[in-house]
């Protein structure tokens, strides 16, 4: 076993502790607790203490455990995809800007479809900003659109060609039943059949949006939980300065 | 006992305010009404049901009234009209309409008399069952007791109903006063009422007759078992308020979402519209014996919980003054406020217990609505559980009238079973742990805490009072409330509002102000 | 999939959905949160939210996830080992023990070896009892001897011999290191070594012990957390009784 | 502010009581010794080791002084006259003893005041150290300032010092101001203390002075990294009671859990040996600034925390009463008392709000101990998480010493890294959000808070008064204490008391007594 190689750790080294708990539809008693240790073996797991048995009425019960998992990451093997755009602040947006591009951007933002989340986009968006960062529409190389909360991606593409965007923000929020996968992939597909998907960063966010979520439904880059304002503003300022260069 | 000491010449002024404020829309409330409105009407004739795509009778009707510009006497007279021409019930009508067959602006007018009669039955019959329902409900208090105070409301969100019946009866089993069943994604938006049972929903299922029904008669066998009533509530507010606040008295829900302004701010609904649909939905809610509920915790999910803590306040005086004219009593009235709190900031329980304590005071006969954290809420369930004690420990020590319990997986998920389960345990055991706390303690004079109260309240008078000055509807247009601006004519549903001709007939306006003495 | 066929619930009958929390050795990081995504994915898990990312200091950080399992657990095949004689309280219990054995029975009970947790053996022997029921000194049935804490089994043994004891109840709470399965083995073999084990019933209870590891262990019974005096001296009058019928 | 009224009566009639009932062993303090203060004593005096098989050096020497019959004089004299005639140092004499190479009784004594130069000298050296060490921590505070209160006090307990080392790094890292390093099971009992690192212990590792000392400069180099001075703390109590206190001094503990009458009651050592190795142990912790603590909390455990509360309060007073005869200052007396009310009892927190308030008003000036739940405790984790909220929450308003921070998995298991990390930011959010809650609070005129705080000091009172009217050595015999019977002449370590003959010196207790004042 390599440095590289690591297990969960309770109170020993790799020691495999992990706590777990799970609603089964048994009965409150030592058969569904046996139920709850044979399902916890059968994912693999040993030692298995099954230290709270509840019931939940109308015949589930609950149940929290611990037990030792025999499962490794390598985490010499591990490759996230991050945003990796150094990050400034505001006065450094802009000055960067006025320097390589000599002109302002033009950002079209919305909460699509259903979502009615705006605290996130406006967060990144608005005057106010977020956590003492201003939003794009503080920034002086920012045109910052905000389209606000329920807005049909239709919409959005329709306003971000008359605004002749160079990008989209997009938000969402609620993520039952995957619906953001599938809003934030309707909008990718209406894009490409407008043929805007090349003309404009796409930029989506949310707090269960990753970067590497966001590059797998082919968006430029995705913010989850935690983004500033100033993680945006210099992603798109440094990516739009990139592709002016090379034509 | 807690108890502020607040500036009596504050609290005048508040509700003085409020009221110039409130009353100053009876030229709204008498002489226009929405297509929602006539919906409700059809809806308490009698009249349910959908055509094969989904378009609800009601909606059929009125579209069709709309559309031949014969709406502006009410709904309520051609319907009766029509029934007493073809000799048909109104739903036999609803159903004539609906297949094309009939034009209600193509019949002859009957004689006044004979339509008053034909409507006088009809909502006769219609205010007796709702009455029933009423009578129903407190029949099962008197029996099984009280509600416990705070009673513990939780809410249940599977997005189908049948699944919502399970988890609804397994809170009520582990101790559960109140369920709520959440409503589909932005229902606020539709301007129909979904027809029948909801299996596939994000984030709820819709209000519908048949989800109500569904649910209430599950909640009836589970209080039978538990020898406790188990009370039901969903959501008005939106561009179907008085259609749903019907469905509710008709079904026996208990309580309601009802809030004054909650779709013109957080929904951009009209103005006009949602200020008009909010007067008579009330008058239904409050002759069906129905506890208000209004959305405070909304401004809170927005703006900071400290800085615009008044902003609460204001709005539970508009909503109380709103109420009062449509004939809620104080009982009735589930004004709204939350623990919304940062609580990384030093003394955010005292804070809140001044928060608490003024809502709590200024509004002592009602059954006020406390909701939890979420804004903080983040996906470190431990630390949201705690939250969530801490937002116990307040409602059972200044005995807020209903507890809207947190879930530890707030920023997570809509609630599984378990998590619902361990905030009722938490609740439990938080609310016997400090029982009667209360009793033994009192402000320190001069305290914080105090002073904190009579701030926000001199925050609220300062803002109701420039309101009143300016007009409701201008001051909403200037973004003074939510720090969002919505201007008098703009937002959805405004085309739905009509002048009432002097033809206009609406059977249960005028019965429902006679019952409620307006 | 049978009715039998059962499958973690959380609120969509049979989602599998688990909430799983543990620590690795990773940084608070994107680069750890990718760790802990690949733990549970390689356990098995599939839908993994990790929601939850707390730096712990010393280079670990600790995770809270939502994820969802595929495994099953047939509920008609569980066997479950428990104590099944009916419980009576303790005046039935003196009154069948007087019909069916006419004697008294001896008990020696001790919490052994290291461990020093007596409330435990004590709730169950004490006169005093635990939670309104008498402890089996107050049974007229019983000679109750309590031996207490950190009682070495040489002596729990020597002691059992010379009170002609019908029963040894033995207490185990400190479960580190499986010091209990230590302890508990030891004490059987030396019985058997003194020809002690078949002269009397032996029982061991303590909070992670269950009838079945009991039995495994080569105890005659094992009862654990929320036990009560009624259980054991029913189970106890009647499986002598029952020894005594058939010699 | 939160302030009991007390009857000023009782508190009087209280602590001259216990004073009574601890002034009456001076025949034992002034005319006996025991085996583990002569080990102390040869510990002082600069031995350490252990035989191969690992029996430790100051054990040998006792114990072949002892079977020599010649230990009625100490064990300091025979090693001085083995220095002088052997020209060895302490240490070379011991190594000697323990190869078997040398009969501390079969050199001839060397003149008295020789003998008592050598010990002057090496007791001098060893105090100017001890002395040396207690400003070095009060140079740490003077540097990155005092302690907070509570103060958050975690346990390490994995068994492996080296691991404990990491998850005390951890804990600081995030908050913790003190470091308990626990005990391996029931090391109480052993009569020697022993040697070097552990690295297998059950429940704990050993209290070794090489586990000091590693712990110690661990926490020294993350004091400096947080800017906060880290206290330190393990366990005394036990029949190795003074040398384990003077092996904290020597290395730097800050605190050391230190009960006049854990051992006898808890762990049934003798009576005797308890009290005479407890009164000069704690001499010991005085002359080094090591803050004591008391095991209070032990009565609850077995006993019901409301029925018995009034037991918690006596043994306070008694362990104060024998801490002053060993010259520890108030500002030292970190007296225990626990949260262990069953949390299904109704308002658990008014009758713990009562408790905690009395022992902190009976003892103003002292850094009180406060223990969190831990009976109750159940596999539960997310309800004990709970608990330990409400338990924080009590440590904040009252304005406890020290807050032992409950662990969620308390019935579980001993704490992984992520508990403690849990345990640590349930406090600081719960200290945070309570902060300075008590300024804006008091107490209702006859409140049942303090009705229940002087119900337990009458009770405390009058069983206090009871025992000394009897004695304590036969109210321990008839079980008035935690409900177990220990007689005077029973228990464990009874035939390691001996009385001292005319010869006797122990350079130590002299000096101590000297330097503290009695
Ligand atoms: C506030 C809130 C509301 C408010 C929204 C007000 C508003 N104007 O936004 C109201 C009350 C209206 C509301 C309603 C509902 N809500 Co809501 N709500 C929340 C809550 C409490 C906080 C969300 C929030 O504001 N977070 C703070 C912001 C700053 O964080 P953020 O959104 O993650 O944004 C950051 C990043 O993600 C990123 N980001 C986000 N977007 C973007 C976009 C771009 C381009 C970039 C670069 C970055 C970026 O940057 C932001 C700043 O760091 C959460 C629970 C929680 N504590 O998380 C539930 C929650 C999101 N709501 C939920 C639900 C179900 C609903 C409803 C459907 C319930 C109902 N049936 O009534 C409704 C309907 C709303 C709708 N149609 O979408 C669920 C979603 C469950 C799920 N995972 O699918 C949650 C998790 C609560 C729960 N446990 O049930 N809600
Ligand atoms: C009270 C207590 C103590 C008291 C014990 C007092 C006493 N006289 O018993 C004191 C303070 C002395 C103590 C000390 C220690 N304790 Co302790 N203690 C506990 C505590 C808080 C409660 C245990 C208890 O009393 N439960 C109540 C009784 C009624 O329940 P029970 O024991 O399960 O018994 C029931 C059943 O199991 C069954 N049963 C039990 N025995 C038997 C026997 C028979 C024959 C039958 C039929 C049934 C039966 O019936 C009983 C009634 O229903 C637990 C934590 C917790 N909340 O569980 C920790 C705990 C058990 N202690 C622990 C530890 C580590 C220690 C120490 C080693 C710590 C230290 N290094 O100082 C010491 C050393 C003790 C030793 N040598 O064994 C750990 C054990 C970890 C583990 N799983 O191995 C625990 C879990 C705490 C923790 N998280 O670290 N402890
Ligand atoms: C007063 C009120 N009505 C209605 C709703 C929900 O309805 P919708 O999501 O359809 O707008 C809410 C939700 O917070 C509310 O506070
Ligand atoms: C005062 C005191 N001393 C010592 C100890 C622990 O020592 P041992 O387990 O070796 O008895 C405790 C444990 O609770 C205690 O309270």
């Amino acid at each position: 076993m390599t440095k590289h190689i690591i297990r969960p750790y309770g109170d020993t080294s790799g020691d495999g502790k992990m706590q777990i708990s799970f609603s089964l539809p048994v009965s409150a008693d030592a058969v569904g607790k046996e139920a709850a240790a044979l399902l916890l073996k059968q994912i693999g797991f040993d030692d298995i203490e099954i230290c709270s048995i509840r019931d939940l009425g109308e015949g589930f019960a609950h149940f929290i455990a611990y037990a030792v998992t025999s499962a490794t990451v390598d985490t010499a093997k591990i490759k996230v995809k991050v945003v990796d755009t150094p990050v400034m602040d505001m006065e450094a947006t802009d000055a960067y800007v006025r320097e390589n591009l000599g002109r302002q951007i033009t950002v079209v933002g919305a909460c699509i479809e259903s979502d009615a989340h705006t605290v996130g986009i406006d967060a990144i968006m608005n005057m106010k900003g977020y956590n003492h960062r201003y939003g794009l529409e503080r920034y002086q190389c920012f045109n910052a659109i905000n389209l606000g909360a329920q807005v049909p991606s239709e919409d959005l593409l329709q306003r971000a060609r008359a605004e002749n965007a160079d990008v989209i923000l997009v938000s969402q929020v609620v993520t039952q039943k995957n619906i953001h996968i599938k809003n934030l992939t309707r909008l990718i597909e209406l894009a490409e059949a407008e043929h805007l998907r090349d003309k404009m960063l796409f930029i989506c966010g949310g707090p269960r949006i990753s970067h590497e979520l966001a590059i797998e439904l082919g968006y430029d880059a995705g913010f989850g939980t935690g983004t500033y304002s100033t993680d945006v503003a210099s992603y798109i300022a440094i990516t739009l300065a990139a592709k002016a260069q090379k034509p | 006992m807690l108890k502020l000491d607040i500036d009596p010449g504050l609290t005048t002024r508040a509700r003085s305010a409020a009221a110039r404020i409130t009353q100053s829309f009876t030229w709204l409330f008498d002489d226009y009404s929405s297509l929602a409105i006539e919906r409700t009407v059809l809806r308490l004739l009698g009249i349910d049901g959908a055509l094969p795509d989904g378009k609800p009778l009601p909606n059929v009707i009125v579209d069709h009234l709309l559309s031949k510009k014969a709406l502006a006497q009410g709904a309520a007279i051609p319907v009766a009209n029509a029934m007493l021409a073809r000799n048909l019930t109104a739903q036999g009508v609803a159903d004539a309409v609906g297949k094309g067959e009939l034009d209600l602006t193509a019949i002859p007018q009957a004689p006044s008399d004979q339509l008053f009669a034909v409507l006088d039955d009809l909502s006769s019959r219609m205010l007796t069952h709702i009455l029933a329902q009423r009578e129903t409900r407190e029949a099962q208090f008197a029996k099984f007791g009280p509600r416990r105070q705070p009673a513990i409301y939780v809410i249940v969100a599977t997005g189908n109903i049948h699944e919502d019946v399970v988890q609804a009866k397994a809170a009520a089993s582990e101790g559960a006063d109140i369920i709520a069943v959440i409503r589909s994604t932005a229902q606020s938006l539709l301007d129909y009422v979904p027809y029948g049972a909801t299996t596939v929903g994000f984030g709820g299922t819709y209000a519908t007759q048949e989800n109500f029904r569904i649910m209430r008669a599950a909640l009836d066998e589970i209080s039978e078992v538990e020898r406790r009533y188990i009370s039901l509530t969903n959501y008005a507010s939106g561009l179907c308020m008085p259609e749903i606040a019907a469905m509710g008295a008709i079904e026996r829900l208990d309580l309601m979402l009802n809030d004054a302004m909650y779709g013109i701010l957080f929904r951009d609904i009209n103005p006009k519209r949602t200020l008009l649909d909010q007067y008579f939905s009330r008058m239904i809610n409050a002759y069906a014996g129905i506890e208000i509920q209004t959305g405070e915790d909304n401004y809170l999910t927005t703006s900071d919980a400290v800085e615009k803590a008044y902003t609460v306040t204001a709005s539970q005086l508009l909503n109380e003054q709103f109420a009062l004219q449509s004939g809620v009593k104080p009982e009735k009235m589930g004004l709204g406020h939350a623990y919304e709190i940062d609580p990384g900031l030093p003394n955010s329980f005292a804070y809140e217990l001044a928060h608490a304590l003024l809502t709590k005071e200024l509004f002592p006969d009602s059954p006020v609505k406390y909701m939890p954290p979420t804004k903080f809420a983040s996906g470190n369930i431990f630390k949201t559980h705690l939250m969530d004690a801490m937002f116990n420990f307040i409602g059972q020590l200044t005995h807020q009238g209903v507890q809207l319990l947190g879930m530890m997986t707030e920023a997570i998920h809509t609630p599984h079973l378990a998590d619902r389960s361990l905030a009722i345990e938490n609740a439990r055991y938080i609310f016997t742990a400090v029982q009667d706390l209360d009793a033994s303690l009192c402000l320190a004079p001069d305290s914080f805490v105090n002073r904190r109260a009579n701030q926000v309240l001199a925050e609220a008078v300062e803002f109701l009072e420039r309101v009143a000055g300016e007009g409701l509807f201008q001051a909403m247009a200037q973004g003074e409330f939510a720090e969002i601006k919505r201007p008098e004519n703009g937002g959805k549903g405004l085309d739905g509002v009509f002048r009432k001709d002097a033809r206009y007939f609406n059977p249960f306006l005028d019965k429902l102000k006679q019952e409620l003495g307006l």
